[in-house]
């Protein structure tokens, strides 16, 4: 498997990185989990080792905390990469990789939405889905719904 | 033209023989109106795909005269076909709104009348009457073109016993 | 000015290929089904209308064990269950199908441990209002 | 944005021209605010979010085998392909092997809708141009296809085919000829398509050199399927991260160089006789056989999580489930190829005029229930 | 040509006798004229608004067929023909809006502005020899005058509609008309060069026999029709109401009657169009000796051929863009149309 060597790479590089559960991933792509400062600089370095293409990016409620999955892909190679992000539920914040990846801009703003995940650097961080004014993170586990006139 | 039928049918109703005029020119307005409903291009969901379809060559719907108008000003009806968000919800109220009366909506699909596969959805409006009055639902996810074209049918049924008095309004507001 | 005036001719004549397409079928026999005086030919696994059958006395088949209505993505089935004192066996007193919202997935079907719900080909539903699709027991019982 | 604040180069106002979510050609309730100088766009800004009808969130309280009846509102188009990728997901968390008929079923069904969503994707893009009569064609011989879809599973459009494990149904008797009839008149059929519209010089015109999409382009915004293709960039998930039996086919995957509006739509119509080649080479390939795997009635993958990709006619269509063990999903999130494909309006479409708006939208093909989701 | 033609001699014989009964009454000749003109005015009009209904309801059958389907099909029993009927009358008795912010004056006169210069137009167009309202000297430009104005009721509608589309709608149209106006009146020029007169009756006699211009100026007849087609706005050429750029075009906040109005005069301008393909071009209402039909079915025959072919345009093209609009305009059409003018004029002094 030839990511595990750029995986191997990065867990060298930035310190606090390490396999995200292998046991669980039924997919076979090794992933990687990230602290969420270094997520830019390691995307940076992905992006200039020929990851080039950003596969998807979306994020969880785990009850306890949230994760940002990325999945990157290197389209000559078809190299496969998974890079996890825990966050705190409370405040959470992670670097928008929009100015790496134009792709990732509605994404993020998706992630933003929907589960209120907050992206500095962001350009243009509004609300995408959801009507203006909606109160709350649908797809947040406790997310709770108040009846409106159309329910 | 609104005019014409604003006042004329209460003027008339007190000469002798008004009744008749009345009947008569219910017969011909409802024949005409009911053979003449131009629907507002406008689909939502899934449910567009069949209505498209409906208006194409296996189906035809410009056989009843159902010919497709692109702004609202033109249409006498709007098929709601597909699933209403709340984020749309306000868009149809208005374009319903912007239609000249007499004008009719048909429901089409589950998700237009009642929310559907999506009843338990946050953004889903649950049913397309709680926007705007409803006049015929058609059931099915999606529903067939025959079923539209059924829906359509029990539609002219109801616009035939309107009369002029209404002024095209005889609509239930639930 | 040799390359503009055959430009323009082979502009021409691309559009009266396109012109001959539509002619031809202006002549062609129309394709189309005229609904409500000829029927299309609706294949029979088509997921119509639901019923529910009855065995060859007109007896119910259903046992009333609920399970097409928990296993309904959307909750559109709904019945009450009595035990009926005669045979000691589980019956429906109601049976409801709300048309307005079933998606028509077919799962009730496939799970129904007694085969005895099925789709039909029937497909025209139609009413002037929500009632109107919400079908009982009395359309739905095929005897 | 707000109204007339951007001032075109000449310091005049400029117009808001507020374009849907009710419009004729915007594929359905899209929005574009467009900020006009006369008729050239100077700043487009898409505005989705009017089909959200929180399907990710269903998902969660809905078992897996409903999941995949859900699917089929993903993208209404190509249904058979959400189901195929909700049903290779959830296999993959069950790591269950599927049975040869079944996967050939499987391909057949994802060819079919194939060609259905490019047929739809000619008809809706001639009728963006302007050509009333290519999108009537279009449906008629769609028609024909659903009538196949009808006999086989039941439906014409949400077709819930796919289970865990295999397909719903075999085949009805006499498929196979229809479905080789059907193949033979298509092919018949894309030659009045070319007549029609393709050498037409107006179609030409107004499509030829129109939004161009640079592959540098395409892998920074992750464009997928025959909008990437049209590029420049030969990737077909089919082809070049297989799944299912795909490799058993022998087709080819098309490119084309430049990357605008007709090299799109020539690539929905060469991939249209690829995908009638492969559904010949299926039928031909179909054994009797086991069509459904043996798998629990209730279907409870264990815990873990899977990134599943495959190529829908609109790109690439990709689902991330996460099973916490239980009867329902516990996270689906859906890679929609419409919603990423989209974002590219913002950067392409300044500069160009409001008919082209209609002509990009439209060669870029999305669908908007896969869009808001 | 003696040949007995019935309308027109029922016309004439209608003339005499009314001048006739007036000269008896002792009134003046003008009283009697005045009469016969507004007999015509009356007739030609109701066979307008009979034909246009028709035109309508033609469309939709041709485009139907063009595209595997049948079209209206129950309205009124065969093959649905009171279907225009009843889309005028449901129009007719439908709610009338004008929008809240519109110019409510210009918003109500340009429905009615559209209509008058094509029924103007068609004063001018003999349906016989005799059989025509005023056979002016100057009746080919009166045409083009008058259809020239059609534009004004555009830019009205869709300016005071106060809506962007129309407003996009109506500037578009003006810029179109503008173009297409000079490609139109020049490819009849060359026409106009040979005969050496304006006045259509002229025109249509210089075509005896089967020395139609349509065979002898190919060139200016294929302009004439590719600007005519630009003229009445239908595909390729029909910007202004875009269906699928900006909604309905100039018409968008028109309902009921008004809209009526408009979907009218775009037919009556097509009628008039082909009117004068038919008349200019090919033979007006001469036919064949051997088969003395009425001259006045021989024109519309002719007629509707170009309004089939106009039809078969329609549902057979895609729209072109504003600005290749533009560029066809000035640098396909009219440089041609020139051409085809200094052809000709080389033709008349080298053979003459």
């Amino acid at each position: 498997m030839d990511a595990q060597k750029y995986l191997n790479e990065i867990k060298g590089r930035f310190p606090g990185t390490a396999d995200a559960a292998p046991e669980r991933i039924k997919d076979g792509v090794p992933a990687l989990l990230c602290p969420a400062p270094f997520l830019f600089e390691i995307v940076k370095y992905l992006k200039a080792e020929g990851f080039n293409y950003l596969m998807d990016l979306c994020a969880t409620d785990y009850r306890d905390s949230l994760e940002v999955i990325y999945h990157f892909c290197a389209l000559e190679t078809n190299v496969k990469l998974t890079v996890k992000v825990r966050l705190d539920r409370e405040k959470p914040e992670l670097a928008s990789i929009t100015p790496l990846y134009p792709g990732a801009d509605w994404q993020e703003r998706e992630a933003f939405d929907l589960l209120g995940i907050n992206f500095p650097g962001h350009p243009d961080l509004k609300n995408l889905l959801l009507p203006c004014g909606w109160e709350g993170h649908p797809l947040r586990k406790d997310y709770s719904r108040k009846p409106d006139q159309y329910d | 033209m609104g005019i014409l039928l604003d006042e004329a049918p209460y003027i008339l109703e007190n000469f002798p023989g008004g009744g008749i005029v009345i009947t008569s020119a219910d017969w011909f307005i409802n024949w005409s109106r009911a053979n003449s409903l131009w629907p507002l291009t406008f689909g939502l969901a899934c449910c567009a795909f069949e209505m498209i379809s409906a208006n194409m060559s296996k189906y035809d719907l410009d056989r009843f005269g159902v010919f497709p108008r692109p702004t609202p000003r033109q249409a006498d009806l709007i098929f709601v076909a597909g699933t209403l968000t709340k984020k749309m919800a306000p868009r149809l109220k208005k374009l319903y709104d912007q239609m000249g009366e007499p004008k009719y909506v048909i429901s089409m699909g589950s998700c237009s009348n009642t929310g559907g596969p999506f009843y338990d959805s946050y953004a889903v409006v649950k049913g397309v009457d709680k926007v705007i009055p409803v006049d015929v639902y058609v059931a099915g996810c999606p529903p067939r073109p025959e079923n539209l074209i059924e829906g359509i049918k029990k539609l002219q049924e109801k616009i035939k016993k309107d009369t002029i008095k209404n002024n095209g309004r005889a609509k239930i507001f639930k | 000015m040799n390359a503009y005036i055959l430009k323009i001719l082979r502009g021409f004549w691309s559009l009266l290929v396109g012109m001959k397409v539509t002619l031809k079928y202006f002549f062609k026999k129309p394709v189309t089904v005229q609904y409500p005086y000829e029927k299309r030919e609706i294949a029979p696994v088509w997921r119509g209308i639901l019923n529910q059958l009855c065995d060859a006395k007109g007896v119910e088949l259903c046992d009333g064990c609920q399970i097409c209505g928990r296993i309904c993505p959307v909750q559109c089935i709904s019945m009450e269950v009595y035990k009926d004192p005669a045979d000691n066996k589980r019956k429906t007193s109601s049976y409801i199908v709300d048309f307005g919202r079933c998606m028509f997935c077919g799962l009730c079907v496939e799970a129904c441990p007694k085969k005895c719900l099925v789709h039909t080909t029937d497909y025209v539903l139609v009413s002037y209002e929500r009632a109107g699709m919400v079908l009982g027991k009395d359309k739905l019982v095929k005897r | 944005m707000t109204e007339n604040t951007l001032k075109d180069k000449d310091g005049f106002e400029t117009m808001y021209l507020n374009m849907g979510p009710q419009h004729p050609s915007t594929h359905g309730v899209l929005r574009l605010g467009l900020v006009l100088d006369g008729e050239v766009i100077i700043k487009a800004e898409p505005d989705i979010g009017y089909l959200h009808r929180g399907m990710e969130k269903l998902a969660e309280s809905r078992t897996y085998q409903a999941n995949i009846a859900m699917s089929d509102r993903f993208d209404y188009v190509t249904s058979m392909n959400n189901n195929f990728v909700t049903a290779l997901a959830v296999e993959k968390l069950l790591g269950v092997e599927i049975p040869k008929r079944a996967q050939y079923l499987r391909i057949l069904m994802a060819e079919l809708n194939r060609v259905v969503n490019h047929i739809l994707f000619f008809g809706f893009f001639a009728m963006d141009l302007g050509a009333t009569t290519a999108l009537i064609f279009g449906f008629r011989e769609r028609e024909e296809a659903l009538e196949l879809f009808e006999s086989v599973c039941g439906a014409r459009l949400t077709y819930n085919y796919f289970r865990v494990g295999g397909v719903s149904r075999d085949l009805p008797a006499g498929f196979i000829e229809k479905a080789g009839n059907f193949v033979k008149m298509m092919r018949s059929r894309l030659k009045d398509y070319d007549d029609l519209v393709t050498g037409n010089v107006i179609f030409q015109d107004r499509s030829v050199g129109i939004g161009r999409i640079s592959k540098e382009d395409v892998l920074a915004y992750s464009l997928s399927g025959p909008v990437m293709r049209a590029s420049g960039i030969k990737y077909d998930i089919r082809k070049d991260d297989t799944y299912s039996v795909y490799r058993e086919f022998d087709f080819e995957v098309p490119v084309r160089e430049n990357g605008d509006c007709f090299d799109r739509y020539m690539m929905r119509m060469l991939e249209l006789r690829e995908a009638l080649k492969i559904i010949e080479q299926v039928l031909i390939k179909l054994e009797p056989g086991e069509i459904l795997a043996k798998v629990p009635k209730i279907i409870k993958p264990p815990a873990g999580e899977a990134y599943v990709r495959t190529e829908s006619p609109k790109g690439e269509l990709a689902l991330y489930l996460v099973s916490d063990g239980t009867a329902n999903p516990y996270r689906l999130h859906l890679r929609a190829p419409s919603f990423i494909n989209l974002q590219i309006l913002q950067k392409i479409l300044t500069g160009v005029k409001v008919a082209d708006v209609i002509a990009i939208l439209g060669s870029i093909d999305i669908t908007l229930g896969e869009v808001d989701r | 040509m003696n040949i007995s033609y019935g309308l027109e001699n029922i016309w004439t014989w209608l003339i005499t006798l009314i001048d006739r009964l007036f000269c008896r009454a002792g009134l003046p000749y003008i009283f009697a004229y005045t009469l016969e003109k507004i007999i015509f005015g009356v007739a030609l009009l109701v066979f307008i608004s009979i034909s246009v209904l028709f035109l309508i309801w033609l469309e939709r059958k041709v485009s139907a067929h063009m595209q595997s389907r049948l079209g209206p099909m129950h309205v009124g029993g065969w093959h649905g023909w009171a279907q225009t009927i009843a889309d005028m009358v449901k129009l007719l008795f439908k709610e009338d809006i004008i929008p809240a912010k519109a110019d409510k004056w210009v918003h109500r006169i340009a429905p009615i502005v559209v209509f008058v210069p094509s029924l103007m137009a068609f004063l001018v167009i003999p349906f016989e020899k005799n059989l025509i309202g005023q056979d002016l000297n100057a009746g080919i430009l009166l045409i083009f005058a008058f259809s020239s104005l059609a534009v004004l009721a555009i830019i009205m509608g869709g300016w005071a509609s106060n809506n962007k589309y129309t407003l996009l709608g109506g500037i578009r149209s003006a810029a179109q008309m503008v173009s297409y106006e000079i490609p139109l009146v020049l490819s009849v020029l060359s026409v106009i060069m040979l005969v050496g007169s304006l006045k259509l009756n002229d025109i249509v006699e210089a075509q005896q026999g089967w020395h139609w211009f349509a065979f002898t100026q190919p060139l200016a007849f294929m302009l004439y029709i590719i600007a005519a087609t630009a003229e009445v706005n239908r595909t390729p050429f029909d910007l202004p109401e875009a269906e699928s750029e900006i909604v309905s075009g100039y018409n968008t906040e028109y309902s009921g009657l008004k809209y009526g109005f408009f979907m009218l005069s775009e037919f009556t301008n097509m009628l008039i169009v082909a009117l004068v393909a038919a008349t200019v071009f090919m033979g007006g209402w001469q036919g064949p000796k051997w088969l003395p039909l009425p001259g006045i079915i021989w024109l519309l025959l002719k007629t509707y051929l170009i309004v089939f072919v106009l039809m078969w345009f329609r549902w057979t093209f895609p729209r072109l863009r504003v600005d290749r609009l533009m560029d066809f305009g000035w640098k396909v059409l009219i440089p041609l149309a020139f051409v085809n003018i200094f052809l000709t004029g080389l033709f008349m002094v080298v053979f003459k």
